[in-house]
């Protein structure tokens, strides 16, 4: 029968496998490489790829003395919940990796933490936001990203402090997981400033027209429209505003600008949108990982992917170092004791600071503000660092 | 009133990208008898097609439009006459899943030549304003390519000989072939036709969609519903549709919200194929 | 006294069409009564509507004292009526006997699939197909095809049975052996209402004789009256023909298209 | 003449009992065979079946093509999901959305049934979106966008791995009962007359419409039990997820490779389907689908009749959409004269109906 062949075929693989894994550590790293997430999976792709050269090139992680050699084992989970779980399944039970990242967003983050954790795998997460993923006590998952509510927050204290006449409030958002989620923080930052929301509502994730959303954005005049979904969503409803005339003091998008595609694919029409991201290349930081500096990782990603890097290649290669660096300090590839290392851990990377919370997220971070202007991304925020003021956007 | 006007105006403009997208589609559905999975990677392929030409070499999407409307109807032609004809009268369910397998090799394709990278060709060409009521010129070309399409089709499906032979065909295959004319090569240059449609809607919609393989079901999903609000394998029928679901999904985007445009979409759908499943403007379909 | 089937002033319009226009007439238990009339009269429309395959446009029909103008073709069949096609309608990819078998099950009495084959065979033996049982139907001959038919139709156990031009396309030979075999099945007491082309076989068979035209029944009685009824022959084949009809009274298998 | 020397043997094909009844033993000796990998594989394995054997109902006996299976694998997932998170037992959740969503097909079922050929097929693919549009908007109870988590079954990886893959196969088993029943019962015959010719079904006493919705409502059934295990088993849903148009697409592709309305062509179809798309996505990370869709269009063009050989067009003769004068003559010879000519009147007296 088929299975026997194939059951035999793949035990005598696993048997290999296993004898070779004495000296190199594997790291499961799900990819959405097709379906609707493909085209995030290629910048973690690129990020991965760019952190495991570059640990091998230094003759691998140290392990309580002893250097190995790092694998990363990866595979596609076609943006599919199912596939992905099926994937976590194989990654821990037949490729027999050490620790694993985790999928492209919160949603299917949940369901591989859901294997992960049975079996008692480090997950390291590099792009969920949501708390719904880390409230549910898993004690094996970590986060690279701050929470969203965070986000909100820092950006909505700055613009109310530097544009005082912002009184109203649109908010727009996708509904989804994390944009969701994000056009909820922004009702409650925006009560808690005191702004009216004059418009709140949410689209559909299959949603190919704004007309009739930003028909009424446009009647009710308010001082600052905020947009939130990912990169093809915000282009065509920045495209809309354009079309209809649709325009106020700020303008906000999440992801938004956060995304090089979003300038390249608006243009002018991408001036002066404000947005917030959990890194951005101008945020410099230097550390001891295997990058040296937020520049040294922007200038290799730049080669490699020939495009600038965003938040999510960022995290992705960070939620890497995170577990680089809990391995070294904990001296075992024993993936309990990885987890307790991971808990305690307090570095600075390339991509700023990691330190996991209780409920496993990154908290304590200052979120880069940023706005695009003249067809460049700026930096508005932490304060320290800030390149330009803020602009209006009309 | 002004309001009216516009969501009546952007549901019009709506209307008029959805018919683009839905043209072809039906052509297809109604003479071949094939719903075609891969309706929605051709009107992709078609905007890459356009951006990168745009992109790299500098050419107009508008003058591209007619060389990727070139380029699919030859690629249609050859899928047709290669692999699809030679199940083309098995029952829909078989056809369906073949250009399901063949989508699956042209999304992938595409996935790994192009990446999903959203790509938009930034061509903003503005809209007319006509006092506060807002028309964005792409749309307005959207709209005519969508009544040029179905024009040039419903002229070519009358008058021209390779036309009355398509028709022919779509009345009773049977007799069209006795009557010595080859029927698999029309049905070629039909779902050729058919992927020339889509891939010039795809080359306009690059101006104001940004192009991506994520869409590409969701493209077929409109491409569905305008079919069947229309009359399956109706032309002016795609036209009708198309505008019908602009409009619904401008009044209920307007009236009850974004979430509720879809939903509204996929229920008068239903309701009509239960009630009217012939479309708005289909006779006895082409039964 | 009760009629079998009782059909009071039926009429069916399709759009402008009128199909059946006030159409009235009874038939009683143990009858064999031709229908007849030109191409387009009404005709099938007629047994359409008895069957519950259309619903009259206005009129009733009375079966066995009950209304069924509004009944659906599946309580028909199971109330006892049954028919066979102008254009025969089997299961094509189903074997000769499931066809039958089908008709025992859902309409007739059988109790069960495999009661149900029995009986069918039964049926199969009685119509002459009986070693063609286990083909698909597809294989048959248009003349088995007809008989295959009317087994079905006899394994619902009808009281009335619905002809519908059952020896269209027969040949002289086999119009005798399935004239033979409608004989016996009105010896069994079903009572048969047979829409034909053929005058030999209404005359022969028939007790009685309707006649539709453009949907009306213009005339009704023994055979001989009606065939010589001066409307019926105006109506039925023009004026043209009626002395030649008179000339050949008794000539056979006229088929007129 | 003895006419039971006549009457054919009951189509019950023993061997094949048998076959099938090993195939599920060696299933279900998975967790003590091999690693939890294959454990999930034979868990996957049994749900397409069921999922394959449900859509057989429908799709296979009765002839309407439908697509409606995400919708149903759906509707089980969020109901089960919803009433677990209510604190009912996972086992008694798995019961109420069987039950549920045969229920919700029944009602639906009489209405979409309504339509035939292309008109269901596209109806029953809206009934998946109508589905995942309601499970967004109903955030109240469904989490909308977000999703919903389910609570994790308590234990190890190898205990859960168990759970789940004798739930499914407990269900692939029931299914397979059910279709054994089916298949030998009134129920069965009068769906292949219905297959075949509607028309004639209804004019030899089969009351079609019931029997349709049956068969509807059987299809859709295990299809909620299928989809509320599911929902347990990965712990968290969210409406494009549940609601998948891919799911819908694959089921009955398997149903067809294996052979159409036969009792093991559904099982063969989505063990060999399933096997071929893990192998195939194992072994290539960036042409997974591209190979997968390659195989499937040869499977296609050179097997159109599915893994047992059965011919699919004995079963599937319904010529979509209906055209009188080919449903008719199906099969029959091209140039009865008759036949033909009269078919225009068989039209009018069908339009005239409903």
């Amino acid at each position: 029968m088929r299975l026997k062949h194939l059951l035999s075929a793949l035990a005598l693989g696993t048997l290999a496998i296993a004898a070779h894994a004495q000296n190199t550590i594997k790291i499961g790293a799900p990819l959405a490489l097709t379906g609707s997430l493909a085209d995030e999976a290629k910048k973690q792709q690129v990020a991965y790829a760019m952190w495991r050269d570059r640990v091998n090139a230094a003759g691998g992680i140290n392990v309580g003395g002893t250097k190995m050699k790092v694998e990363l084992v990866e595979s596609d989970y076609q943006s599919n919940a199912q596939r992905a779980q099926q994937m976590a399944e194989k990654m821990i039970s037949q490729d027999k990796v050490d620790f694993m990242t985790s999928p492209f967003g919160s949603g299917h983050t949940k369901v591989v933490a859901g294997v992960a954790e049975r079996y008692g795998v480090p997950v390291v997460a590099p792009s969920a936001s949501s708390e719904s993923v880390f409230d549910q006590g898993y004690k094996y998952l970590f986060g690279t990203l701050a929470p969203n509510g965070g986000l909100v927050q820092t950006m909505t204290k700055l613009f109310t402090q530097q544009m005082p006449n912002v009184k109203t409030v649109a908010i727009l958002g996708r509904e989804d997981v994390f944009p969701k989620s994000m056009a909820v923080s922004m009702q409650e930052a925006a009560k808690a400033a005191g702004l009216t929301i004059v418009h709140d509502e949410l689209y559909p994730v299959g949603n190919l027209d704004f007309s009739a959303s930003m028909s009424k954005i446009k009647a009710a005049k308010p001082d600052w429209i905020y947009v939130t979904g990912y990169d093809k969503d915000l282009i065509l409803a920045r495209k809309q505003m354009a079309d209809l005339g649709v325009t106020a003091p700020i303008v906000t998008m999440v992801t938004g600008p956060a995304y090089p595609e979003f300038i390249n694919n608006l243009g002018k029409l991408a001036d002066n949108v404000t947005s917030v991201t959990w890194w951005h290349q101008a945020t410099p930081y230097t550390a001891d990982d295997v990058f040296g500096s937020t520049k040294a990782f922007h200038d290799e990603y730049l080669s490699r992917a020939k495009a600038e890097p965003d938040y999510v290649g960022a995290s992705s290669a960070a939620a890497l170092v995170a577990l680089q660096k809990a391995i070294e300090k904990a001296g075992t590839l024993d993936k309990a004791k990885v987890r307790d290392a991971l808990a305690a851990l307090d570095i600075t990377t390339f991509y700023g600071p990691i330190k996991f919370g209780a409920n496993g997220m990154n908290a304590g971070r200052e979120l880069p503000v940023i706005q695009v202007q003249s067809g460049k991304v700026v930096l508005l925020y932490p304060e320290a660092i800030k390149q330009a003021e803020l602009k209006s956007f009309n | 009133m002004e309001t009216y006007i516009q969501i009546i105006a952007n549901g019009l403009m709506l209307g008029a990208l959805y018919a683009c997208i839905a043209v072809g589609f039906s052509l297809v559905w109604g003479v071949l008898n094939v719903i075609n999975m891969l309706h929605g990677s051709f009107i992709v392929l078609g905007g890459y097609l356009a951006f990168f030409a745009w992109a790299q070499l500098g050419v107009s999407p508008f003058v591209m439009l007619f060389v990727v409307a070139a380029a699919l109807f030859l690629l249609g032609f050859l899928i047709q006459y290669g692999a699809i004809n030679r199940v083309v009268s098995k029952p829909v369910l078989l056809t369906l899943t073949l250009t399901f397998g063949l989508d699956l090799i042209l999304y992938n394709f595409m996935n790994v030549v192009f990446e999903a990278t959203p790509r938009r060709i930034t061509l903003d060409l503005g809209s007319l304003g006509i006092g506060e009521v807002m028309l964005p010129y792409d749309r307005l070309l959207a709209m005519l390519l969508a009544l040029a399409m179905t024009g040039i089709l419903y002229w070519v499906l009358r008058s021209s000989r390779i036309g009355r032979a398509i028709v022919a065909v779509r009345m009773d295959r049977d007799a069209a072939a006795l009557m010595g004319i080859r029927v698999n090569k029309v049905y070629a240059i039909t779902f050729g036709i058919s992927a020339m449609m889509a891939g010039a809607c795809g080359a306009l919609m690059a101006v104001v969609y940004p192009i991506t393989t994520n869409t590409t079901g969701l493209l077929l999903g409109k491409a569905f519903t305008i079919c069947v609000i229309g009359g399956l394998g109706s032309v002016p029928g795609a036209l009708v549709g198309g505008l019908a679901l602009g409009l619904i999904e401008s009044f209920a985007g307007t009236w009850l919200g974004a979430q509720y445009a879809i939903l509204i979409g996929s229920l008068l759908m239903l309701t009509l194929l239960m009630v009217r499943p012939t479309g708005l403007i289909g006779k006895r379909g082409y039964e | 006294m009760s009629h079998l089937l009782e059909v009071r002033n039926l009429s069916k319009s399709f759009g402008g069409l009128q199909a059946t226009k006030d159409v009235s007439f009874t038939l009683e238990e143990g009858e064999i009564v031709g229908l007849i009339g030109p191409n387009g009269a009404g005709k099938t429309t007629l047994v359409n509507l008895i069957t519950g395959v259309l619903s009259p446009s206005a009129g009733s029909i009375v079966f066995r004292g009950r209304d069924v103008s509004r009944q659906r073709p599946w309580q028909a069949a199971r109330s006892g009526l049954a028919r066979t096609f102008q254009i025969v309608q089997p299961f094509p990819q189903m074997t000769v006997l499931e066809n039958v078998a089908a008709g025992a099950l859902f309409a007739g009495a059988a109790s069960s699939r495999a009661q149900a084959e029995r009986e069918a065979m039964e049926h199969l033996e009685f119509v002459g197909l009986a070693d063609q049982a286990l083909r698909p139907a597809t294989a048959l001959t248009l003349p088995s095809r007809k008989r295959l038919e009317l087994a079905k139709s006899l394994a619902m156990k009808p009281k009335l049975l619905l002809l519908d031009e059952v020896n269209a396309g027969l040949n002289t030979a086999e119009i005798d052996k399935a004239l033979a075999l409608m004989r016996t099945i009105a010896a069994r007491g079903i009572t048969i209402l047979l829409i034909e082309h053929l005058m030999k076989v209404v005359t022969s068979l028939s007790t009685r004789v309707l006649v539709l035209h453009h949907g009306e029944l213009i005339s009704q009685g023994a055979p001989q009256a009606v065939l010589e009824d001066p409307k019926v022959v105006e109506a039925y084949l023009g004026s043209k023909f009626a002395a030649r009809l008179a000339a050949q009274a008794q000539e056979t298998g006229v088929e007129h298209v | 003449m003895s006419t039971s020397a006549k009457l054919p043997a009951r189509r019950g094909l023993r061997p094949a009992h048998f076959v099938f009844l090993a195939w599920a033993l060696l299933l279900a000796a998975m967790p003590f065979l091999a690693d939890n990998y294959f454990v999930r594989l034979a868990t996957f394995v049994a749900m397409y079946s069921a999922l394959a054997l449900s859509w057989n109902f429908i799709g296979g006996y009765t002839g309407y093509p439908s697509f409606a299976t995400a919708a149903f694998v759906g509707l089980g997932s969020y109901t089960g999901a919803v009433l677990q998170n209510a604190g009912a037992p996972m086992v008694v959740a798995w019961v109420c959305a069987t039950l549920f969503t045969g229920l919700v097909a029944a009602l639906i079922g009489a209405a979409i049934l309504r339509m035939k050929g292309h008109y269901f097929a596209v109806g029953s693919i809206t009934l998946i979106e109508v589905l995942h549009q309601v499970a967004s908007l109903w955030s109240s109870v469904t989490g909308g966008g977000e999703g919903l988590n389910v609570p994790i079954l308590a234990g190890g990886p190898d205990f859960a791995g168990r759970v789940f893959l004798y739930a499914m196969l407990v269900t692939m088993l029931l299914v397979w009962a059910v279709t054994l029943w089916v298949d030998r019962s009134k129920l069965g015959f009068g769906l292949r007359c219905i297959s075949q010719n509607e028309d004639a079904a209804d004019m030899v006493g089969i009351q079609v419409n019931r029997y349709k919705t049956a068969a509807f409502t059987l299809s859709a059934l295990f299809c909620g039990t299928v989809g509320a295990i599911y929902a347990s088993w990965v712990s968290y849903i969210s409406p494009s997820d549940a609601f998948s148009v891919l799911l819908t697409l694959k089921v009955p592709a398997m149903a067809m490779l294996g052979g159409l309305g036969t009792v093991y062509g559904p099982i063969v179809g989505a063990a060999a389907f399933v096997l071929m798309e893990e192998t195939i996505w194992a072994h290539f990370l960036d042409y997974n689908q591209a190979i997968l869709g390659v195989v499937i269009v040869l499977l296609i063009l050179f097997l159109p009749g599915g893994f047992l050989k059965i011919d699919y067009r004995r079963l599937w003769r319904r010529p979509l959409p209906v055209r009188p004068a080919a449903s008719v003559t199906a099969g029959g010879e091209k140039g009865d004269k008759a036949e033909k000519a009269a078919a225009p009147l068989a039209t009018f007296a069908r339009e005239g109906r409903s």
